[in-house]
């Protein structure tokens, strides 16, 4: 199945990218999975700033701390630290 | 009772905001407070040019309405309204409007700077600014932080 | 640097103030907080039928110089704006605005509350409530008192 | 030499009074000698509402705790408790 990877912000600029599909093997997920699969796609140098600590993940606009599933369709966005106001 | 929450490019009026609120807040208004963050022209020793702000749209207004629904649950409010631009913005361009109506002057008061600590640190947006000795990306400071955590313990 | 108090029966506009503390704060400006009071339409099970106001000229507008005087020694402020009505008000009318434009966050919002805490128990106004139960003037609370005693152990 | 006195709010109302001029004998004053004063010109029952503990008296606009000292055309108020806001 397939599902949609967006960067915001800091992370778009670095890697050049603002979204992405990518097929996955599992309805069940975790971070270092999905890392894993990203960089099979774009390499080991360029997902580097999604390495950092304070990078979020967000599975369909909710932020997930430990292991998630996915659907095909769902939308996985990585976020760099965030500041409103 | 539906707070009001607006993610857009175009600049805002104060004025306007403030006339829809108090219609909104009906007449057992007694207190607005209100709150406007601008783009400083300079942070430093450094010359700002503009700020860029970025959001996710749907989980953006999201983030915002879970800090009205946790500022409703501890304050006696009857309106509110949060209007956060994004795009590229020029130096003096007003950023964030918060307005606040309630019957009395400290719900009011309490409400709308909480609302402001809860949106520097909680609310999706990513800010960039653009300076004459080169961008950078801000973070939501120790102080922001420190001031969001202030809320916590205290009583409502 | 010329803080603005104004004592006047005529209504006043909200975003014309707004506009000119911007206007006076400067391109340094990040955070204007504000406040206004409202004539409420009830007290109580009290219909409120108006609010009546009196002050004692030259006096009253010295006893908020002396407020915002304190409030520039705590905190950082660009301009400060306060108008405050006098008269006979109706139901839903403004009574008094605080605007308060800073660099920075914190000191607009702290300072915002600071002057309307003292202008409830420290400014020269009385306030008569026209209700259809009877008149009543108004005191300062307990609550009043508290609010502005707060200040005085806080850090700035 | 003679003084100015104003009555507000309330007090204004009770006295049915807004100001009047009074004569004292000596610049020394204070807020007995006042109230005598005015007593003598009213009578007893009127100057009732100034007598009350929360009833302050501001001379030139400028409050006076205990005593103070006047000079003729100085403006002496009787003020009721404040409240702005």
């Amino acid at each position: 199945m397939t599902i949609n990877v967006l960067f915001f912000a800091s992370l778009k600029e670095e890697l050049g990218l603002e979204s992405m599909t990518l097929d996955v093997h599992d309805s069940f997920c975790n971070r270092a999975e999905l890392l894993e699969l990203l960089q099979n796609k774009l390499g080991r140098e360029r997902i580097a700033p999604l390495l950092m600590e304070n990078v979020a993940i967000a599975v369909n606009q909710t932020i997930e701390k430990a292991d998630f599933t996915v659907q095909t369709g769902d939308e996985v966005a990585f976020l760099p630290p965030i500041t409103g106001g | 009772m539906v707070d009001e929450i607006r993610i857009q490019p175009e600049d805002f009026s104060y004025a306007d905001e403030y006339a829809r609120c108090l219609q909104a807040a009906g007449p057992e208004c007694g207190a607005v407070a209100s709150f406007v963050g601008l783009v400083r022209s300079s942070v430093g020793d450094s010359d700002v040019v503009g700020l860029q702000l970025e959001h996710y749209p749907g989980m953006t207004e999201q983030s915002i309405a879970k800090i009205l629904a946790a500022a409703r649950k501890r304050w006696d409010l009857q309106h509110v309204i949060v209007v956060h631009r994004v795009g590229e913005l020029k130096p003096n361009a007003q950023i964030v409007l918060v307005v606040v109506a309630s019957s009395h002057r400290p719900d009011a008061f309490a409400a709308c700077e909480y609302v402001m600590d809860y949106l520097k640190t909680e609310a999706v947006f990513w800010k960039k600014e653009l300076r004459n000795d080169g961008d950078a990306w801000i973070k939501s400071t120790g102080d922001d932080f420190a001031r969001r955590d202030s809320w916590v313990d205290e009583p409502s």
